[in-house]
Formats: structure tokens, C-alpha cells, sequence
């Protein structure tokens, strides 16, 4: 009795592993006639996950193109798991990804540090990882050409900060606000490697954690030193603190702020006046741009989220992943002819592509730093609460 | 800069205080450090936000309403999860307050979302300049209440009858039962005025952290800190901590570098323990807890 | 020589003088009383001896040896072992556990034991031979494997005395041995320390309250009042010395004493 | 049988199932589970601390914070990979848990539940402001490798199997030895332990030291497992916290318990994880659930459990405050 | 009256009382004697409430005390004094009197009056830390702290335990006088002798059960039954 009893449990617990690992089918991971996984860590929960809304915005997009048919006629299943901004938990969430779940590709995820823990493994794997929500060097010029990064590099961010500091605000010397983390790092590597060009002196570079509570010692300390323009490379919150702060001493200084930390949140934390007149550096244009891309962003946001506000997190998610349906729509129709690699060639082929949120999107053939969706940068300036777009003279 | 740092520094550490205190109270009398202290201001804060934007904006209104929500949950918590494990070792408590902790974060963004909240500024941002160094007129407030509150407290507990009971409590809580002290009531009142603290301090802070799941996750751990630093037993001693916290911390931003400023409280707590094992103002030992 | 000798020992707590100058010799193989009202520094005293209390000034010499410098826990080693006033057992061990950890000053090297490497495992075989011996002196063979915690008063008492006596002492110090015993309890107490000193050959110094134990079994007594010694003396002179029972008994005596 | 050969043979049953696992599950549960290791291993070493010596630390990631680093530097500049960091993150660790251990030699309850947890912080902080470390942005370590030959997911299953197996071994051996003694007993009164000749210093700091060593032997493992190291996972005290739950939760005082623990800390959050925010309530209820229904942890229940198949008397109750003797305390 | 009638307690499977059964007439000093472990504290505690009993009833003056909680038994004017004094050592002794009489309202001067008639030595030094008296006065406090309540019913548990002779003289002296001016008294003690030579009545435990009663004198004419019982150890 006993016997057979075990000989029962050993057949189940066999099939149950055969039916777990052997979902091997004739056609690539994730690729079946009626449906297209792909698959995206984001901070669902967890200290960053005011970034979900990437995630979110991604999904505005999948969602509509299914609502229209799907991608010839393959729906996309957009999984996203919560990793939490944890790069231990990432590190299990896309083992998951990749070989429980098979997914096609990994698209539109978010966190630099997140994805520094998963990205060898990743490419090892020869899976492609496009638009991920990272301006880290590591990351941005990853030797693979499995890689797709959205944004352009924090350091070439860095750089066209000192020169809008000096070219268009006239500044000599510059202070510098940085978050303590990749992001931060990566800005003032760019600003500093410009320093001379430009004969800019950087007089302050202070940084701030993530938990901390309020920036006044870093302002204070700053303010003292009478930069001539004040650098930000702040997430929204913590810029909205700085400009509290900011007004609080009745500092006047311009401040420039990275694309990051361009958010309608920064307005609505700090107030009106204490934002009046900055200039943030932003890779799309304002959500209330007449642009019809930007209206059918905005209107499908409200569709899918109506408790979010438009933000340009959203749109990381939203305009990487129409990059990402406009290479699956180039793939061929045929099942079994779909596979990673010729997704990656199918993102090679698209130049000068005006289809979406991106005002042009050109994909290099190559590694990482040939591969970036979005290589533009422009600029706006707060008025009356508002943004509105500056182009600063070397533009013009 | 020195007396700039210095004033900033004492707003900042203000804001641990409140929390400290809170920390403290229930401490002394459960032997529970409360882990949840933070997130029920967290939800205090959401529930203010709710009622200003359904009310028309009473801030009146939102304030009496969400001592009272706090309040609720904080009795609720009590009766619930803490009672029923009451006189189990105090690391049984510590972790069942994290269980609240994870039970409050999740709820909080179940209902309200993950984003971060503006809260509408109770003053306007024109800072006050006091002989030259300017501090704005909600951290100032802040100070006011922290320091109005400590006051009511140590009032409270030195004159009135269920503030000694509460002291009495934290000697022997046999013996207060034999003398008739109903412990329970006292104890579930401890946590009460531990939920009124902790909805000021949503309020007060809604404002200048804003508001969001996460808002007091700083706040909380230097609110520890700040609460060890005075001895763990001691009311005054929480808000000394607290605001030799904030202080320390803003010399140490302004004069040693930035980086050094999220890392100097936990050094000086390092530091002050290893000199004084019960805190700057713990006195002689108690019983092992 | 005397097994223990204290001279001129002083200790303060702030403003206040627990011991302002105490003596005590206490003779090899005695059974030593300490006596004295509420207060008066026995139990500081008593406490400066197993090195848990420093004291300002004076010297505390044991078999010619100055502790002045010693730790609480170098006391086992040299040959004092104590009880404690309120029983002060390890309550989540068993009873052999806690005799076992009575033998600790015997574990040889510690990494050996931790390590269970043959020598360790050889010394654990012989302490453990040791200890249920020791048991067995006390009657506490059937309760060996039970938690302490769950034993009925005496039989903790009783392995509180094993456990003190496991590192085989010379000078074994009680804290108020009977305090809350009745007579009975106390009679068989003073039978089992007369036994300790006589067959084990161990002097005992005891603190204590209750007369009849010290008028029982005493050899000699040392009074305390105000951190001073005021009498010393067999102990059937000293109950009837008169500044001991102005300071001390008070003029009811209790029936018994 | 006895109740202790019982426990043994279970012990043995237990580790032979996990031999066997990985022929029956795909390679990617074999990794979660080796995962699972790392902070059973680290739960081990602090229920040395926390359980059996009676001093609750908040700081032991830390301590895994440590191993992890040290492996991963050690990987990056020598090449080196799992055991030559296994050796290296022990002792470091050990000598710096030594070191906390003196510092903290005088607190007790809470009071060093706050030190430990700003040691932790303060190495958190540490490693995200030396540049060597790289902070937030992290390093990555190569593939795994013992003794020159590669290992995958299977293969560092059984290297975390066996220094699980390592670290447990050597804590029971520590437990039921003199040593061992000597820690419970500092645990249930150290005035009376001193008296025993129990040197507090030497032993309390000791102890810190063994159960640093065997915390960073699970980060070490961590490290390799997730082949990347981050400020981002070790700046912040939820680690420390982890911890601390699987001890509580799994049994104080109990080598199985913290098995259990560790994996109640990764399992309940990595099966709930998709429901996101609700994840952290049911995590929460879970927690509180096993605190009021199983004072005495995970480890506790089972135990009775097995008693009562086994049809035996309670023999070793659990430390039950009995009032009578609390009134003499 | 305060009266047990057939109590039993328990801890988990272990009955501390199997059955108890007495009586504390208004007026008399009744002691309550055995060996450790008999049952003594057990029954006190039981008495005020914190312990449940399992069987059995306890009341005063024809009202049930057993299933009310402790601080309405203090309200019933059953107070208890327990062993080891346990006076609130951080708080003034004027504050320890006044948590005596937290069950009360209205004035407690005339209180604090007769407590420092009792013990003038508290009058002294009320402005001082409980933990900062001396054994002997804590004890005073301990007393007089119960007697803030306004107790029909005093129960002492060991109130001799660790004091000089000449503070235990004092000590029972004081609760002869407390007893004249009209309060019932309940003690536990270990020490029989002195018991007897204060009670009107004795009741004798042995492991959980009444062996013995009679008033002091029967006892002491039974004086080798007596120390048969108070001395056997109740092992278990």
C-alpha cells in the first residue's frame, strides 16, 4: 500500500517536472500564433515605486494595441513583476522571466541598478532587453547587441548641462545637487569631463540620499558659495525640496534640472513660485504640446489609468514600447520565423521612424551605444506653473 | 552658515521628535518598540488629505478627524494583534509591529496609490528670519507643537492620576494591577495617545516630506534614534535626542561633506551606547528587557 | 592564615557609604555568619567577595591572593563559588545542563569543546560523568533532564547548591540561603551545608537573616550596621551582645531564636 | 526511538530529500532554493546571537553586507570566485563582528538592537560613498566557478547545500558543547553566569564573532548567486530585518527554525509577489498569524507535532513563564 | 467575610490548588501557612484576580470576586500587598501612596494622614524615590500603599521576607495595630512562628489542599503536626 502510494507521488512529481521544464516548442520562447510575451521588472512597491508609472505607460500602449487587433494578429501579453527596486529580487524575478515563463524579450523595465544585476545575465541568455529605464554608464554602453537603451547617457546629459550653464545662462562657476546612486554619479562624471571646455568652474558638487528628509544643509552650504547657476540632477521629489528650500533662503540662481526630475509633480510639491523660472532638460516634449502623438498619449493614459497625471515617466514606458511593437510589426508573419535574434535585427532596420511619442528614432547596427531609442534632447522652462518649451540659441 | 546649519538642523530634528516621543511612550509601558509609530502617521497624513478634499478645505475638520481615525487604528492594533501576544519577550512585540508595519504599508498603497501626494502648506513658504538665519513658518510651527506637546505630556504625567498610573505601569505592572490600576485600559489608553502623537506628526510633516507611503520611512528610523539617544524611558530626553540628531546632522552635511549626513546619526548612536549603555539620559539600569 | 580575609574595605554609591571600612576574617574550614539589619552592606560585602562589586579602598585577599583586580567570573576559577538571595538558576536549561555550566571553569579549551574534536569530546564524557555524581549527592538523579524552571522550590535550592558546588570550591558563599523557607526547610538546609563543610571539606561564608540558621550552624559570626563591623564572636555571644540587639535583633526576639 | 534520534533521523531524511531535488525540479527552482540558503545560512548565524545568547542584533546584514563585498571585490581584482571568498568574507567578518561585539559588550535589549542596527546602517553607508565598492551602481561578478570548473544553477545548489550543511553542523556542535552552554546561560542570567566563571567579555564577543562569520558566509553566497552587489540591496536595514523575522518566526533557540524561518522571509513575499501591495498585507497577517498561534515559532509547532505522533508526554516545555517563580525574580 | 469554597488553579496541567476552602472572618487576622510550592501565593493571587480559577468560587460579603478583574477587586476592598514589596521605585513616595488609591475617588488626605501615622517615617521622606528607602521602609510603603484603597480585606504576602528580626517585630506589630482599627487581614507567611503569634486563625497548605485549620492556640498544642506539614517538601 505504502508502495504504491510513493510510486504514485514519484509519477506526479515527475510529470509535474516534466510539464514545468520541457515547454519547449518548435517556434522562439514567448512566440505562439496568438500571442507575443514580454516581459519587465518595475517597482511596483518599495521605495521607488512612484516609477512604476513607467511601467504603467508602457502598458497604456500594449493595452491599445491589442484594443486595435494586436501585432499581426498576435496579441502582447505584457507581464511586469513587482521587484521592488531590489536587485537581489530582480535577479530572481528574470530568472523567472527567461526560463519559467519563456518570455520573448524583456521590455520597457526600469532601475539602473536593477539592471546592472540582471543584464549579464540577460545577454548571456541572448535576450533582448530594450528600453530599459536606465541613464547608467554600466548599463548604456553594455558590450552586447542584445541591448536597446531608451535614453540617452546621464554623462552626455551632464555635459549639455554645463554648456547650457555657460552658453545660454552665462555662467563661470556652477553648483551641483545630486541623488547618491548611479544616476547622480554618472551626471557629474559628463559635467566634469566638460569643465574645461567650457571654462565653467563647478564650485559645489553635494549629494543627497533617497530617504533623506530635507536638503537644507546641502542648500545652505551651497548658497554660501554664490554659484552663478545651480545644477540639479534630482528626481522630482527630492527637487521639489530643493526648491523649497531654495526659496526659503531667497536664493536667486538659475537652476537647471535634469530630464529626470522633469515631472508636473516638482510644480505641484514645491508651489508655483518656487519653481517659476527654472529650466529642465527633458528627451519628449510637454504633455500639453498640441503634437497629435502627445494628445493620443495623453487621452490613452486616461483611458487605461484615469487616476494618473501625465508625466514623463509615463512616456519612458509609453514611447519605448511603440518602438518596440513597430520592430515586432516588421518581423515576419510566420510563427516559426520569429525568433530573438531577428528581433534585434528587425530594431536594427528602423531609421529615421517618426511614428510614435519620439519626434525620429534611428537604430544603429552594433552593441548598446549604438542602440539608444531616444537620442534627442530639448529643454523647457517653468512659467506660471507651467512648462514651456525654451530652445536655448546653439539650437536655434 | 554656522547658525544657519544650526537652526536648520533643530527644524529637521523637530520632525523626529514627535515620532520619538511616541516611540517612547509606548515603549516605556508595553515594552514594545513600536514599529508602526511612522505608518500611522503615514496614514494619518493620507486620511487628512481625503477629508481636506472632500471637506472644502477645513483644515479643522481634517485635523480632528484624523486624531481620531489614528486613534481608532492605533486601539484597533492594540485589541487585535497586541493584546493577544501580551507579556511575550519584547522581540515577539518588535516583530509583530512589523508585521503592522507591512499590513499599513499595504494598505495604504492598495487605497491611495504609490505616488507621492502634495499636501496644501498650512502657512505661506515666507521663511522668518530670526537675528539673520531664517527658518520657514511651518518647521517653526512644528518646534511649537513638539515643544506645546512635551509640555501637556510632562503635565500630564506628572499630576494627573492615569498619567502616574502610566508611570506606575512602567515600574511593575503587577503590583499597579494589585493596587487597582486596570492596566489594560491604561495600556490600550498608551497606545491611544500614541495614535493622537502620530496623527499630529502626519499633519505637521503632510506638508514638508508630502505625502506618500514611504513618507515616514526616514523619519521613523531617526525617530529610534533620536528615542535611544534620550534613554528610551525619557520623554524630555526623546526630544533632546531627537534634535541633537538633526543638528549633528546638518553640521555634519554642511561641514564634512553630504555624504556624511544620512550616516552620522547611526555612527553617534554607535558611539554614545558604547560610552553610556542607556542612553544620554537613561540613568541607572532597569530591569533587563 | 585566614582562607579569606577583607581589611578596612570601603564602597560608595554616590553620597551614600555601603561599606565604610569593613574587616572580616573568615579561618579556613568554618561555617562564617554575616549578619546585620537591612542596609548595613552584608550584602555589598558579600558582593565585593565574588567580585561583583568594586570597592574604593581597602584590600580583599583569598588564600593570600589581593582580588582587588579579579572579575566576577575569575572568582569560579580560583575556588569561590556562590548562590544567589532570590534562586538565580539558568530556568530554560535542565538540571544537568545547569550543573554542567556550574563545571564551566573545567571546559579546558573552548575551541576543542566547540569544534568536538576528540579531546573536547573526551573532557564533555568526563564532566558529564561528573555532574550526574554531583546530582546524585543532592538527589536530583530523577529530575536530571527537566527544566529547572519547572521544578518545585526546593528541589531548585537544592540544584542551585549542586551547581555552586560542581567546580569544587573551598569557599562556597550563600546568599540568604532560607529566605523565604519555613523551619523544616531550613533545618534540612542547615543539615545539607553542615554536610558540605564537614565531608567536602568546604568553608562557607553565609549572609543571612534568619537566627536559627546561624545559631545552628555557625561557628562564628561577623555583625555589620552602617557599612561598620560592630561585633564579632560566636554566635551565641553575639545574639545576646547588646549593640547587636539594640542595632540589629530588637527586643522581640522571635520565639525560636 | 528516542525523540532526539528522531530529530536526527529527520535531519538526515531532510538533507537527503534536498540531495535529490534538483534531479526533480527545473533548474530554476534548484536556484531560487540555493537562494534560499543564503539567508537560511545568515538566519543560523544570528539565531547563535539572537536565540541561543539572548542578544537580538538588527545589524547581521551587516555582517552579510561584508561577505558578499569582500567575495566581490575579491572576484573582480584576483578572479577569484566562491571558495576563496568563502574563507576571506568569514574572517573578515569574524574579526569585525569581534570588534562590534567589544563595542556593544555592555547593552542589552533593545539598547543593542539599535547599535547593531547602526552598525548596519554605517556599513551601508560605507559602501555606498567608498568608490571601491561603486555604491548604488554596483559590481558584477563573473560566472561562478569552484576549484577551476564552472558551476550553473544545479551546481551552486549543492555548493550552498553544503556550506548550509557546514554551518549548521558547526552550530550544533557550538550549541551542545560547553560553549554552547555557556551562551544559553549568559541568555537566562548573566549575573549568574558570570558567577559560574563564565567570562562575559570573552564569550559575548566570541559569539558575535562566530555568528558574524557564518552571516557573511551566506552573503558570500548571495553574492555569487545574484552575481552582482549593490548598495541598493545592502544600503538599508531590511536585510538586518529578514533576518531577525526568520529567527523569530522560525524559533529562537532552534537550528530547524531557522530553516523554516528563512524560508517563510523568501517564499511568502516571493509567492505573494504578484499581488503586489496586497502582498504586504497578507505578508503582515502571515507574520502576526505565526506570533500569536506559534509563540514559540515555526519550529515550536512541529515539535509538538512530532511529540504527539510520536505519543509522548511534553518532556521539554517550552520556557513558560511560571508566575509563582516570577514573584521571586 | 472573605471566603474560598472548593478553589482550584491551575498552570497549563499542573493544579498549584486542588480544592481549597476558607474563610477570613471580619476582624481576624487569618494566616495562611505551608511549605514553597504549597499553594499560598497561588491562592493570594488567585484571590485578587490574576489567576483564573478553573472551579470554585471566591467572594466577599456574598459578592463573586473570582471572573472580575484585579482593579475591581481593589474596588471590592480586597487589597493585596505582595511579596517582595514591589513598590513603584520611580515614582515619589507620595505618588506610590496615591497609585493605592487609583480606585478611588475623592480626597485621600485623612488617608495619607492615618498611612503617616502608620509609618511617620513616609511622611518624611514622601517627596523621595520609592526605590531609594531601605528594605524596611519599602516594606512600610508596600503597606501603606494597600491601605490608600481602603481595604476591608488585607492580604500580605511574606511581608517578613529578607528583613532584619527587629523589622520583622516592627512589621507585625504594625499589623496587629492595622487589624485593631478594623481592617481583615489575610497573611501569607513562611515563617509559622511568627504567624501564629499575630493570627486568630491558621489554615495549613500542603501541595494545593488544606491539610489543617484551628485558631492559633489548637495549632500550637499540635505543634509536631503542625511542623510535619510545614516542613515535608512538596516535591513533585
Amino acid at each position: 500500500m505504502r508502495r504504491r502510494l510513493m510510486v504514485a507521488i514519484v509519477t506526479c512529481l515527475a510529470a509535474a517536472s516534466v510539464t514545468l521544464v520541457d515547454t519547449a516548442r518548435a517556434q522562439a520562447p514567448g512566440v505562439s500564433d496568438k500571442e507575443i510575451l514580454l516581459c519587465s521588472y518595475q517597482p511596483m512597491t518599495g521605495k521607488e515605486s512612484t516609477y512604476f508609472r513607467m511601467g504603467k505607460g508602457a502598458d497604456v500602449w500594449y493595452k491599445h494595441v491589442n484594443e486595435q487587433g494586436g501585432v499581426h494578429g498576435r496579441k502582447i501579453n505584457f507581464k511586469m513583476v513587482d521587484d521592488q527596486y531590489n536587485p537581489s529580487r530582480t535577479t530572481v524575478v528574470v530568472k523567472e522571466f527567461v526560463e519559467r515563463d519563456n518570455c520573448f524579450a524583456i521590455a520597457n523595465p526600469l532601475g539602473s541598478a536593477p539592471t546592472a544585476a540582471v543584464i549579464d545575465y540577460i545577454t548571456e541568455n541572448k535576450v533582448p532587453l530594450i528600453g530599459a529605464g536606465t541613464g547608467a554608464a554600466k548599463n548604456l554602453e553594455y558590450p552586447s547587441r542584445y541591448v536597446f537603451p531608451l535614453y540617452p547617457s546621464y554623462k552626455t546629459e551632464g555635459q549639455d548641462l554645463v554648456r547650457f550653464a555657460k552658453e545660454e545662462l552665462g555662467g563661470k562657476t556652477v553648483s551641483l545637487l545630486y541623488q547618491n546612486d548611479p544616476s547622480g554619479k554618472t551626471h557629474i562624471e559628463g559635467v566634469e569631463s566638460v569643465l574645461s571646455k567650457y571654462g565653467v568652474q563647478l564650485v559645489a558638487k553635494e549629494p543627497y540620499e533617497k530617504n533623506e528628509l530635507d536638503v537644507s544643509a546641502q542648500v545652505i552650504k551651497m548658497k554660501a558659495l554664490n554659484p552663478d547657476v545651480h545644477l540639479c540632477s534630482c528626481a522630482p521629489e527630492h527637487a521639489a525640496r530643493f526648491f523649497t528650500e531654495r526659496q526659503k533662503l531667497g536664493w536667486k540662481a538659475p537652476v537647471v534640472v535634469v530630464f529626470f526630475g522633469q515631472s508636473p509633480k516638482v510644480v505641484e510639491l514645491a508651489g508655483k513660485e518656487a519653481v517659476e523660472g527654472a529650466y529642465f532638460s527633458t528627451i519628449f516634449r510637454r504633455p500639453s504640446s498640441p503634437d497629435p502623438q502627445m494628445r493620443q498619449f495623453v487621452s490613452l493614459l486616461k483611458k487605461y489609468y484615469p487616476n494618473e497625471e501625465p508625466d514623463a515617466i509615463h512616456m519612458w514606458g509609453y514611447a519605448g514600447a511603440q518602438v518596440v511593437t513597430e520592430a515586432l510589426g516588421r518581423l515576419p508573419r510566420e510563427t516559426s520565423k520569429i525568433t530573438r535574434d531577428a528581433l534585434v535585427e528587425s530594431l536594427e532596420t528602423i531609421r529615421d521612424w517618426k511614428g510614435g511619442l519620439i519626434p525620429s528614432v534611428t537604430i544603429g547596427k552594433g552593441n548598446a551605444p549604438e542602440h539608444f531609442l531616444i537620442r534627442e534632447m530639448s529643454w523647457l522652462q517653468v512659467k506660471n506653473g507651467d512648462f514651456e518649451v525654451f530652445t536655448p540659441k546653439w539650437m536655434k | 552658515m554656522l547658525a544657519q546649519q544650526i537652526v536648520s538642523g533643530l527644524a529637521t530634528g523637530s520632525l523626529y521628535a514627535l515620532t520619538a516621543i511616541g516611540i517612547v511612550l509606548i515603549f516605556r509601558n508595553t515594552r514594545t518598540i513600536n514599529l508602526a509609530q511612522g505608518d500611522f502617521s503615514m496614514i494619518g497624513a493620507f486620511v487628512a488629505l481625503v477629508i481636506l478634499e472632500h471637506s472644502g478645505g477645513s483644515l479643522v475638520v481634517a485635523t480632528l478627524v484624523t486624531i481620531v481615525a489614528v486613534t481608532a487604528l492605533a486601539v484597533v492594533v492594540e485589541r487585535l494583534i497586541m493584546r493577544p501576544i501580551e507579556g511575550s519577550d519584547w522581540l515577539t512585540l518588535f516583530t509583530a509591529t512589523l508585521g503592522v508595519f507591512y499590513i499599513l504599508h499595504g494598505v495604504a498603497g492598495w487605497i491611495w496609490g504609490r505616488d507621492t501626494k502634495s499636501f496644501p502648506a498650512l502657512f505661506s513658504s515666507a521663511p522668518l528670519s530670526i537675528g539673520g538665519t531664517l527658518i520657514s513658518q511651518a518647521h517653526l510651527f512644528n518646534i511649537l507643537v513638539a515643544a506645546v506637546v512635551g509640555g501637556i505630556l510632562y503635565l500630564f504625567f506628572r499630576f494627573t492620576k492615569p498619567g502616574i498610573a502610566m508611570r506606575a505601569i512602567t515600574e511593575d505592572p503587577v503590583a499597579a494591577q494589585l493596587m487597582g490600576i486596570p492596566v489594560r485600559s491604561i495600556v490600550l489608553l498608551t497606545w491611544a495617545v500614541g495614535g493622537v502623537l502620530a496623527a499630529i506628526s502626519g499633519i505637521l510633516l503632510a506638508p514638508l516630506v508630502y505625502v506618500s507611503t514611504q513618507m515616514m520611512d526616514g523619519v521613523l528610523v531617526k525617530g529610534y534614534v533620536g528615542a535611544v539617544f534620550g534613554g528610551l524611558y525619557s520623554l524630555p530626553g526623546a526630544v533632546i535626542g531627537s534634535l541633537i540628531i538633526g543638528v549633528a546632522e546638518n553640521l555634519a552635511g554642511g561641514y564634512l561633506g553630504a555624504q556624511y549626513k544620512v550616516t552620522i546619526a547611526f555612527v553617534l548612536i554607535v558611539l554614545v551606547l558604547a560610552l553610556k549603555p542607556r542612553g544620554l539620559f537613561g540613568g541607572k539600569a532597569r530591569r533587563e528587557i | 592564615m585566614d582562607l579569606l580575609s577583607a581589611r578596612g574595605v570601603h564602597v560608595h554609591f554616590g553620597g551614600l557609604r555601603a561599606l565604610d571600612g569593613v574587616d572580616l576574617s573568615v579561618p579556613p574550614g568554618s561555617i562564617y555568619g554575616l549578619i546585620g539589619p537591612n542596609g548595613a552592606g552584608k550584602t555589598t560585602l558579600f558582593n565585593c567577595i565574588s567580585r561583583f562589586q568594586p570597592y574604593s579602598a581597602g584590600a580583599i585577599h583569598y588564600r593570600g591572593r589581593d582580588l582587588g583586580a579579579l572579575g566576577p567570573h575569575d572568582a569560579m576559577g580560583l575556588g569561590m563559588a556562590r548562590t544567589f538571595q532570590n534562586i538565580n538558576l539558568f530556568r530554560s536549561r535542565s538540571t544537568l545542563d545547569n550543573i554542567l555550566i556550574g563545571m564551566h571553569a573545567r571546559l579546558g579549551n573552548p575551541l576543542a569543546a566547540m569544534l568536538s574534536l576528540p579531546s573536547g569530546r573526551r573532557r564533555e564524557g568526563a564532566l558529564r560523568g561528573r555532574a550526574r555524581q554531583m546530582a546524585e549527592m543532592f538527589g536530583l538523579t530523577d529530575v536530571l533532564d527537566q527544566q529547572v524552571v519547572h521544578l518545585p522550590f526546593g528541589y531548585q535550592k537544592r540544584v542551585e547548591l549542586a551547581r555552586a558546588l560542581a567546580s569544587e570550591p573551598t569557599l562556597l558563599l550563600l546568599d540568604e540561603p532560607v529566605a523565604g523557607c519555613n523551619e523544616e526547610e531550613t533545618r534540612e538546609l542547615c543539615e545539607i551545608v553542615r554536610a558540605i563543610n564537614r565531608d567536602l571539606n568546604v568553608t562557607v561564608l553565609v549572609v543571612e537573616h534568619d537566627m536559627s540558621l546561624v545559631r545552628a550552624i555557625c561557628d562564628e559570626v561577623t555583625v555589620l550596621d552602617f557599612g561598620r563591623n560592630i561585633a564579632r564572636g560566636a554566635p551565641v555571644e553575639i545574639l545576646n551582645h547588646p549593640a547587636v540587639v539594640e542595632a540589629y535583633l530588637g527586643e522581640t526576639v522571635a520565639p525560636h531564636a | 526511538m528516542s525523540e532526539r534520534g528522531w530529530q536526527i533521523t529527520l535531519t538526515f531524511l531532510a538533507f537527503g530529500a534536498l540531495l535529490a531535488l534538483p534531479a526533480a525540479i527545473p533548474s530554476f527552482y534548484a536556484s531560487l532554493l540555493a537562494f534560499m540558503f543564503t539567508y537560511v545560512i545568515a538566519a543560523v548565524g544570528v539565531n547563535l546571537l539572537t536565540g541561543y545568547t539572548g542578544l537580538v542584533t538588527v545589524g547581521h546584514g551587516g555582517f552579510f553586507a561584508i561577505g558578499a563585498y569582500t567575495t566581490a571585490l575579491m572576484a573582480k581584482h584576483l578572479g577569484t570566485s566562491v571558495v576563496p571568498g568563502l574563507v576571506a568574507g568569514t574572517v573578515l567578518a569574524g574579526i569585525v563582528g569581534f570588534g562590534l561585539g567589544i563595542i556593544c559588550l555592555r547593552l542589552g535589549g533593545a539598547f543593542l538592537a539599535i547599535a547593531t542596527l547602526g552598525f548596519a546602517l554605517a556599513v551601508g553607508a560605507v559602501l555606498n560613498n567608498w568608490s571601491i565598492f561603486e555604491g548604488r551602481e554596483g559590481i558584477q561578478l563573473g560566472k561562478n566557478s569552484v576549484a577551476g570548473l564552472g558551476i550553473k544553477d544545479v551546481g551552486f545548489y549543492y555548493v550552498g547545500l553544503a556550506v548550509m550543511a557546514i554551518v549548521m553542523l558547526a552550530s550544533w556542535s557550538i550549541i551542545r558543547s560547553g560553549v554552547g552552554r555557556a551562551f544559553v546561560a549568559m541568555r537566562d542570567s548573566e549575573r549568574a553566569a558570570e558567577a559560574m566563571g563564565i567570562n562575559l567579555r570573552l564569550y559575548k564577543t566570541v559569539a558575535f564573532a562566530i555568528s558574524a562569520a557564518m552571516t557573511a558566509a551566506g552573503g558570500v553566497l548571495f553574492a555569487h548567486h545574484n552575481r552582482y552587489v549593490s548598495t541598493e540591496t545592502f544600503g538599508d536595514t531590511w536585510l538586518s530585518v529578514d533576518f531577525l523575522t526568520a529567527v523569530v518566526v522560525g524559533g529562537q533557540a532552534s537550528l530547524f527554525g531557522s530553516a523554516l524561518g528563512a524560508a517563510f522571509v523568501v517564499m511568502v513575499p516571493y509567492y505573494l509577489g504578484e499581488l503586489r501591495d496586497f502582498a504586504y498585507v497578507l505578508n503582515g497577517v502571515a507574520l502576526i498569524a505565526v506570533l500569536v498561534f506559534a509563540p514559540d515559532g515555526m519550529a515550536g509547532v512541529l515539535a509538538r507535532l512530532l511529540r504527539r505522533v510520536l505519543g509522548r508526554t511534553a518532556r521539554e516545555v517550552a520556557p513558560v513563564v511560571d508566575p509563582v517563580s516570577v514573584g521571586r525574580g | 467575610m472573605l471566603s474560598l469554597e472548593a478553589v482550584e488553579v491551575g498552570y497549563g496541567q499542573i493544579k498549584a490548588l486542588k480544592g481549597i476552602t476558607l474563610r477570613v472572618s471580619d476582624g481576624q487576622i487569618v494566616a495562611l501557612l505551608g511549605a514553597n510550592g504549597a499553594g499560598k501565593t497561588t491562592a493570594l493571587r488567585a484571590i485578587s484576580g490574576l489567576l483564573r480559577t478553573s472551579a470554585g468560587s471566591i467572594s466577599v460579603d456574598a459578592v463573586r470576586l473570582d471572573r472580575l478583574a484585579p482593579e475591581e477587586i481593589v474596588r471590592r476592598g480586597v487589597v493585596q500587598v505582595p511579596e517582595g514589596r514591589r513598590v513603584f521605585a520611580g515614582l515619589s513616595v507620595l505618588e506610590n501612596l496615591r497609585m493605592g488609591a487609583y480606585c478611588r475617588d475623592g480626597s485621600i488626605a485623612d488617608d495619607l494622614e492615618r498611612v503617616y501615622r502608620y509609618f511617620p517615617v513616609l511622611g518624611q521622606r514622601r517627596r523621595q524615590a520609592g526605590g531609594s528607602l531601605s528594605g524596611g521602609e519599602q516594606q512600610m510603603l508596600a503597606i501603606g500603599r494597600a491601605l490608600m484603597a481602603r481595604p476591608k480585606v488585607l492580604l500580605l504576602d511574606e511581608p517578613s521576607l529578607g528583613l532584619a528580626p527587629k523589622l520583622v517585630a516592627e512589621i507585625l506589630k504594625i499589623i496587629r495595630t492595622i487589624n485593631a482599627d478594623g481592617v481583615t487581614v489575610l497573611l501569607v507567611e513562611q515563617n509559622a512562628y511568627q504567624a501564629l503569634s499575630i493570627a486568630h486563625y491558621s489554615y495549613v497548605l500542603r501541595v494545593g489542599r488544606v491539610v489543617l485549620e484551628g485558631t492559633a492556640e489548637e495549632l500550637k498544642d499540635r505543634n509536631d503536626v503542625v511542623r510535619s506539614y510545614l516542613g515535608r517538601q512538596a516535591a513533585g
